[in-house]
């Protein structure tokens, strides 16, 4: 389980298989399409470019459980149908491809959008497409705040909300002064602004910030400036490329030793890409195999039979969408919108995460918040996130259709 | 009144002198030959005349006018047309459309973003008579870039023609060609001259050339004029002599 | 052509080229009737990308200016269109028209800048330029909306209540409009006494300005009327796809739009709207049927160069080719 | 931390950096110089060079063979696809370069997805490379002295071999008139494969010395490939000189610019290059293209 890659021949001939399927099958009746037939559920993701990463573990997520389900008989007699196409991260792709799935292929239910540029773009469509969309990784607060449109639910931890646990965690902890480095991004900047506000609410010094643009190679200015600013840790919100080569080059700097590294997300996959450089390093995290909870339990055990591996952090949580999307269809017992959308409303479901319940007032699902740990742990060769400390869904959520919290 | 008058004009490329105080003057309806060997600053006579080198220092006046650092095109539509020493065409364009082209530069809605049949309809008439005048009538219509060595050097001059220029600038207009071209060339030029009674400025190494078609001689050397006349009387010159044959110090 | 024989040129309209664009422009303005809603979306977006490819046609296929920057005409004319649209309510119509005269009114700067140079470094220039239009894209939040762009843009109604333009129907056949309509103003212009010169400049530039133009100003000319259709088609983008964001502004696209020139036949303005259908409509299609699209997309690219140099179009009209092009 | 100990940090850093851009730059250039062709899959290769350099230090265990195998492997693929493709081409104008290259770019780039996968993977530098050196009481990774070093020896190498060696007079004289050489009986057909095979080597050299720094990932190609024409064109194209000149500018431009003012990070590099532009249209050191 070493930093080995995973098989992607095999993925991609089960994706190929599934694709030709689609597209030999008979033009979808027009007339019963609500009642029977499968249940269409798409999936616009990244599957390649910078973010493929992602978009190929939100596939594995979605995928399993359709397994999963398919073998249970799918949801209300029904089988469950995939369509999974891959934007490159393109918001232009992205649009075109939901389009399709909604025009052509007659479906009415979205998941699964990688980027937030990409979702921000889908978003405004989905009331002219009658579509419900349930996020399974978009961060961007803005989602569920000023650009929150009815058919929008986000199963998903958004970015405050990891920021808000990290804040949670470090009142209790005797850091005092803070410095911030996050992408030039929406994401970013979100998420260091709530940052800022929890750490001057809890009386903690907020020395600065800096924004790095995506694609950045060196990291050095940064780090010296982070070196500079003599905090004792530094709040990274950082992904994908970005967050490997800073967590390579701060190691190499020897900066962990000097200022503690606090990220708003942990995941297997950068775990893996940088190695040890990553010991020590503690943030919130979205999803971790290592929650020991009933239902994880069963959902890694699962996993691990399916792709010989532990699940990691977008897996997770699109496993987790998926359960809601299932819980909403059976409540509302069909997936027109119009029935759908009051279903999912005020709906709880326990999932492998705890309790998940997916607030009336901005869609958002109020789920517990998770601080993690990357530390050496015997079986596994690479570091693992250890649970740390969890924090209830009331307290890491922020207000209805805001980004900030009561305290 | 001159047509074209040069006083002082010196061009520095730093410390090599290209051109050194020339001072010459061309009369309308004369045929001036500027000879000189390689180097002597012939060709750069004729890009700082036609503007496409600004003289460091000097007056040039053309039918009364100073265009001494005006931009190359458009001491270019006040009359003074030019061909090159390495034959300058558009390969594509049929030899009519390259001197419909030529012509086009003189037209007052040159740049007409539409329609322009009227305009190609004069244009193409001049392109057509300088192209009788040179004898290329039949090969107007294929391609320039597939025509022989000396019909595309007499293409050129039927370009600079088609302008209906006051002064015609030929930089070697027999160079390249074989013997038998050359003659048929120049027989071509010399009926062409005679004809229009056209100003021209001619820069040509072959002598026999030079005193066919020239009135008047201009002898250059390292910038300088070192002599200026009649063809026989310059012939005679003992420092044109000395700079051309002998005594190269 | 009476009399005078115009500038005859790779657009001459022989008599069964002209036939057969005459019946693919009625089947264009039939095809709402008969086409399922999501074929009308593709075909919109393809017309809309065939606007763009033909706008760059003008500089890349008869000035051979080569351009590696035409991403920020679009990208300049979706966020114009898009701002508009959002901050103003200004009526459909006039939105997307203002948006592209603003491009090329801006253009007419990006030309005097790159006409500094030529060549490869004109085609730099360029690219310089629409990365720093990225770059501010990016960092003027307030204007633009950063890194996620303006979305939710709306298609107004238009003047007086007119709302035809607004369906789905409706816009697609303001897209074609402004398709044939940028055709008709490029094939009058290239056709024109400014196309002669655009074609002496293409061939030979330093003997047309010794011929007495001053190939400067048709340069930026050219840069600004292309940049301006450009921006037209960007426009149209924004309230089709309802977004506008930095993706529209990356030097990628101004690759794609290349070889979407490339690919259809440069210097034919039909070319390049093939062009632009084919590339858009085969990266859609291919990347539904397997995930290593990328893959046989770029092989596609070189076949295209190995055995079709002249593109689509030269392939169509091969057979009726005057004389060989060198 | 002192100012004098962070101006040399940075000074380190900036030279560290340059390297890896010279890396990208000179290949570009030299391709450009001799075959007049912009290659836009040279950020692919830089890729290209990253993840053969995984696997060899994977499979070796060890870093060095890495560094020394990537370059080679993917210059033999370089002179590959010359010698199969870009070959028939020299006769086209520069369309049929750029379209091919650009497949190229999506072929490369595909085929390292399939091959390695999407997930980014770990290139470690070797034990003797990872310590940290103190420059004035401030911890300075020996990573990037040692980039820096390879970045001065490199040049150092490649500028001999252009000045000195005989395949690089050859290569000179080429690049300024293919013809002539052609008739001065040099063949051609043999210098192009092996200007295009060092140019994709070079790129490949890059992609392995960053591995450790930004590891392997699938997202590089497209951020790098913008840096490389930056650097050439402010050097001026086809000029190695230039090409080093433009990679020094653009290493220190960013380095001390994203840390005094790093709000303007994104938009340096372009900054930098319209005002060279618009001084020098043709670069620093290039000629009038």
């Amino acid at each position: 389980m070493s930093g080995q890659f995973r098989p992607s021949r095999r993925a991609m001939l089960k994706v190929g298989l599934a694709a030709t399927a689609t597209v030999a099958s008979p033009a979808v009746l027009r007339s019963a399409r609500a009642d029977t037939g499968p249940i269409k559920i798409g999936l616009p993701l990244a599957l390649t470019g910078a973010l493929g990463s992602v978009g190929q573990q939100q596939k594995r997520g979605a995928e399993l459980w359709a397994k999963v389900q398919n073998a249970k008989g799918g949801i209300l007699g029904r089988q469950i149908e995939l369509l999974i196409e891959d934007t490159a991260g393109n918001p232009a792709n992205c649009v075109r491809k939901a389009q399709e799935m909604v025009e052509r292929r007659d479906c009415r239910l979205l998941t699964g959008i990688t980027l937030s540029s990409e979702a921000l773009a889908v978003v405004p469509k989905l009331a002219e497409w009658d579509s419900i969309f349930i996020s399974s990784d978009n961060g961007d607060g803005r989602l569920t705040a000023e650009s929150l449109v009815p058919n929008f639910f986000r199963a998903n931890i958004s970015g405050p909300m990891g920021t808000r646990a990290v804040s949670l965690y470090l009142r209790s902890a005797k850091l005092q002064k803070f410095y911030a480095l996050g992408l030039d991004y929406a994401w970013g900047h979100n998420s260091v602004q709530v940052f800022e506000q929890e750490t001057t609410k809890s009386k903690k010094e907020f020395i600065g910030k800096v924004f790095a643009p995506t694609g950045t190679k060196d990291y050095s200015p940064y780090i010296t400036k982070i070196r500079q600013s003599g905090a004792d840790a530094v709040f990274l919100v950082l992904q994908g490329d970005d967050n490997n080569a800073f967590l390579s080059q701060a190691q190499q700097y020897r900066l962990p030793e000097k200022v503690k590294l606090l990220t708003e997300i942990v995941d297997l996959t950068s775990i893996r890409a940088v190695g040890d450089a990553s010991l020590g390093l503690i943030g919130s995290s979205r999803y971790s195999f290592t929650y020991d909870h009933p239902l994880n339990a069963e959902f890694v055990a699962l996993w691990k039979k399916e792709h010989n591996t532990v699940p990691d952090t977008f897996e997770g949580e699109q496993w987790q969408c998926m359960k809601v999307f299932e819980a909403g269809i059976v409540k509302a017992g069909g997936i027109e919108a119009a029935k759908l959308r009051p279903a999912l409303e005020d709906i709880e479901i326990e999932s492998v995460k705890g309790k998940v319940h997916i607030r009336k007032c901005d869609h958002q699902g109020v789920q517990q918040g998770f601080m993690v740990e990357v530390v050496k742990k015997p079986g596994f060769d690479t570091p693992v996130p250890e649970v740390i400390a969890t924090f209830p869904g009331d307290e890491t959520t922020p207000t209805c259709n805001t980004m900030t919290f009561k305290d | 009144m001159p047509l074209l008058e040069l006083d002082g004009v010196t061009r520095r490329y730093g410390a090599l002198v290209a051109l050194d105080q020339v001072a010459l003057t061309v009369e309308a309806g004369e045929v001036r030959a500027v000879i000189g060997p390689n180097g002597a600053g012939k060709t750069t006579l004729f890009n700082v005349i036609t503007g496409t080198v600004k003289p460091t220092a000097g007056r040039i006046r053309f039918a009364g006018r100073a265009i001494a650092g005006l931009p190359s095109h458009e001491i270019c539509r006040l009359g003074v047309s030019r061909t090159f020493q390495i034959t300058a065409l558009f390969p594509e364009m049929t030899a009519r459309e390259n001197a419909q082209l030529a012509a086009q530069a003189r037209h007052a809605r040159r740049w007409q973003p539409f329609g322009g049949t009227r305009i190609f309809r004069e244009a193409q008439a001049l392109a057509d008579a300088a192209l009788e005048q040179l004898g290329l009538s039949a090969i107007a219509d294929r391609p320039a870039g597939l025509l022989s060595h000396g019909d595309q050097r007499l293409l050129e001059v039927a370009m600079a023609m088609a302008q209906q220029p006051q002064v015609l600038l030929l930089d070697e207009p027999t160079q390249g060609l074989s013997v038998e071209e050359t003659n048929q060339a120049v027989d071509t030029l010399a009926r062409f001259l005679q004809a229009t009674r056209m100003t021209v400025l001619l820069v040509e190494h072959d002598m026999e050339v030079v005193f066919r078609l020239a009135h008047r001689i201009t002898v250059l050397h390292r910038g300088a004029v070192i002599a200026d006349g009649m063809p026989d009387a310059v012939k005679a010159d003992p420092r044109v002599q000395e700079a051309y044959l002998g005594g190269f110090d | 052509m009476t009399g005078a024989t115009r500038m005859k040129g790779a657009t001459r309209m022989k008599g069964a080229t002209r036939l057969i664009c005459i019946v693919v422009l009625l089947a264009l303005v039939l095809a709402p009737l008969g086409l399922p809603p999501f074929a009308m979306t593709l075909l919109t977006e393809a017309v809309i990308l065939g606007l763009f490819a033909m706008s760059l046609d003008l500089m890349f296929g008869y000035t051979r200016l080569v351009s590696f920057g035409h991403a920020a005409a679009y990208g300049f004319g979706a966020y114009a269109s898009g701002w508009l649209l959002l901050h103003t309510g200004m009526p459909l119509l006039f939105a997307v028209f203002a948006a592209g005269l603003l491009t090329g009114v801006l253009a007419i700067g990006i030309g005097w800048m790159c006409t500094l140079a030529t060549g490869v470094s004109f085609s730099m220039l360029t690219l310089a330029l629409a990365q720093l239009l990225y770059a501010i894209s990016f960092k003027w939040t307030s204007v633009t909306g950063g890194s996620d762009g303006l979305a939710g843009i709306p298609r107004t109604i238009g003047p007086f209540g007119f709302a035809a333009l607004s369906s789905k129907a409706g816009f697609y056949y303001l897209a074609l409009g402004c398709l044939v309509g940028g055709f008709l103003v490029c094939f009058a212009l290239v056709r024109s006494p400014f196309g002669a010169v655009l074609r002496g400049i293409r061939e030979n530039e330093s003997k047309t300005t010794a011929l007495g133009y001053n190939t400067r100003l048709y340069k930026i000319a050219v840069v600004a009327i292309s940049y301006g259709l450009g921006g037209l088609a960007g426009a149209l983008y924004a309230p089709f796809a309802g977004f506008a964001n930095t993706e529209l502004l990356f030097w990628l696209l101004s690759g794609q739009v290349l070889i979407m020139v490339i690919v259809g036949g440069a210097g034919t303005l039909i070319g390049p709207v093939l062009g632009a259908a084919f590339f858009m409509l085969m990266e859609h299609q291919l990347s539904a049927w397997t995930e290593a699209w990328a893959l046989y997309f770029g092989l596609i690219f070189i076949a295209f160069v190995l055995f079709a140099p002249e593109g689509i179009w030269g392939l169509a009209t091969r057979r009726r080719r005057a004389h060989p092009r060198p | 931390m002192s100012t004098f100990g962070l101006l040399l940090s940075q000074f380190a850093d900036a030279l560290s950096q340059s390297a890896l851009l010279f890396f990208l730059g000179v290949g570009l250039t030299l391709i450009f110089g001799l075959m007049r062709i912009v290659n836009f899959a040279h950020g692919a290769l830089y890729m290209l060079g990253a993840f053969v350099g995984y696997s060899l230090a994977h499979w070796s265990g060890n870093y060095w063979v890495a560094l020394a195998g990537a370059p080679m492997l993917v210059g033999l693929f370089g002179v590959a696809f010359e010698f199969s493709i870009l070959r028939r081409l020299y006769r086209r104008d520069a369309h049929a370069f750029l379209m091919v290259t650009f497949g190229l770019a999506l072929v490369v780039g595909e085929a390292v997805r399939l091959t390695w996968g999407s997930d980014a993977l770990k290139v470690a530098a070797p034990p003797a490379l990872s310590g940290v050196i103190f420059l004035l009481d401030e911890p300075f990774p020996v990573y990037r002295l040692f980039l820096a070093a390879t970045g001065i020896v490199v040049a150092v190498a490649i500028w001999q071999f252009l000045e000195r060696s005989r395949l690089g007079l050859l290569i000179r004289a080429t690049s300024q008139n293919a013809e002539m050489a052609n008739a001065l009986g040099v063949d051609i057909k043999l210098i192009r494969s092996c200007v295009f095979g060092i140019g994709c080597g070079l790129a490949a050299l890059g992609g392995v010395l960053a591995a450790p720094l930004v590891t392997a990932s699938n997202g590089m190609a497209a951020t790098v490939i913008i840096d490389a024409f930056v650097i050439v064109i402010i050097g001026g194209m086809g000029s190695f000189l230039g090409s080093l000149i433009g990679a020094l500018l653009i290493g220190f431009v960013q380095v001390f610019g994203n840390y005094y003012a790093p709000d303007f990070a994104l938009a340096f590099m372009y900054l930098v290059m319209l005002v060279v532009l618009v001084v020098r249209p043709g670069g620093l050191l290039g000629k009038e293209a």
